[in-house]
């Protein structure tokens, strides 16, 4: 399942949902992003951020998750998946985005989860507009956000294992 | 029957090119996305800008991923955004 | 945070409560594993499991889970660790195991997630004794958790990148 | 000062030995894990079941995992167990 919403979303409560009644799942992988108070994206960083905007493109940006989770299902031996992400204006502290993995065997929750947020991290069409005491200020995409979505690509059946 | 293309901006693309979303009508060379490119940027002012360093240009067609190369037509829906950096 | 208990947890809680107030936490990684009703331990497998007791060493269980976090720690730049482990008489869809790490970047806090389940799954001291329809059977070690293990024990750099 | 040595089984190891815990005062040739386990063996009965296949026997001397040429003493807590297999 996949979410785009402003709202907030309860933690406990969704990963709960994934699991409720399926006696096969052995192993339930999730991953949340949260709005750090410091300045991370390329530069120097380090600056301190108040809050931040999250822009994103309505329709491709379901079009985009769908993806992602519909070939994390193809990967691995899935009984559950899960992508929450928000948008709008965020604080530090607040929860930005949700990825989830609920399987038989954990290796196979893992490596779904991971793969998840690293696709997600290049292809879902979202930008973080940071708000810094020096005013507005777009995140850079990181490089090593590109090389962690490209572990996954060379063959389906690398990491599945 | 449209002739139109729907051309969409995100972030600090959005912020150069001073639109977020508009509706043109493109000459009749304009087939590929580069050439809608050439097009804009001939404009001038904000496209100009925007479209400074074209590596750094992400592009979707009708919402999917596609290269510089790929053809645009009348109806089409074409996105203009940097790298994302969600998640 | 280590914690040896019978009862079961508040997931969404103890998630929420890892992070809160830090706004340095960037990622949050967590994996539950949960009783499967089909058996996966060694051997032919796919016998249905009404309910599992978990045994465990008292004392030294504590002492294994606070050195695995401890080892986390040391080799990540982690905000907060969290392991629970339950014991005692335990149902298909029932919680075992919560393990969780959170940290500035979302790839320190999925190794450590995924390190602290791996050695827990063969250094901390609890056995599982599955009640299925023909008695109770132990269920064995798998050679597969070993390897899982072994990941982790070139060098503490290798991983930490 | 005490003499006596604690012992504790778990999981088969404990329904095979048919004991969970017990206070034992081993000879003075015991110095080793190994010595121990030759001379429980000797006891016969369930403790040569329980360790009819050392290989699979995991142990622990005060709480830390050790091999089966680790010494022994006195006062020592010694727990036998298989391989473990909780998360």
């Amino acid at each position: 399942m996949i979410r785009v919403q402003k709202e907030d979303f309860d933690l406990g409560a969704e990963l709960k949902a994934l699991t409720a009644g399926n006696h096969a799942v052995g192993g339930l992988c999730s991953f949340v992003g949260l709005v750090r108070d410091v300045s991370g994206g390329g530069g120097a960083g380090g600056e301190t951020v108040g809050a931040m905007t999250l822009e994103h493109y309505p329709g491709m940006t379901e079009k985009e998750l769908s993806r992602i989770e519909a070939e994390a299902r193809e990967r691995w031996p899935l009984d559950a998946t899960l992508i929450i992400h928000r948008y709008g204006r965020l604080e530090p502290g607040d929860q930005i985005v949700l990825v989830a993995a609920a399987s038989a065997h954990r290796e196979a929750a893992f490596e779904a989860c991971h793969f998840l947020i690293d696709f997600l991290k290049t292809k879902a069409p979202f930008w973080k507009l940071e708000n810094t005491p020096g005013g507005g200020q777009w995140v850079d995409a990181r490089s090593t956000d590109a090389a962690a979505a490209a572990r996954w690509t060379p063959s389906p059946g690398k990491a599945a294992e | 029957m449209t002739t139109s293309m729907k051309l969409l901006y995100f972030a600090w693309l959005r912020e150069k090119a001073g639109v977020g979303e508009e509706d043109i009508q493109p000459p009749a060379g304009v087939a590929t996305v580069a050439q809608l490119v050439d097009w804009l940027v001939a404009r001038g002012g904000g496209y100009a800008e925007a479209f400074g360093d074209r590596k750094v240009v992400r592009v979707a067609v009708n919402q999917e991923y596609v290269s510089l190369d790929h053809p645009v037509a009348a109806g089409d829906e074409v996105a203009f955004f940097p790298p994302v950096t969600g998640g």
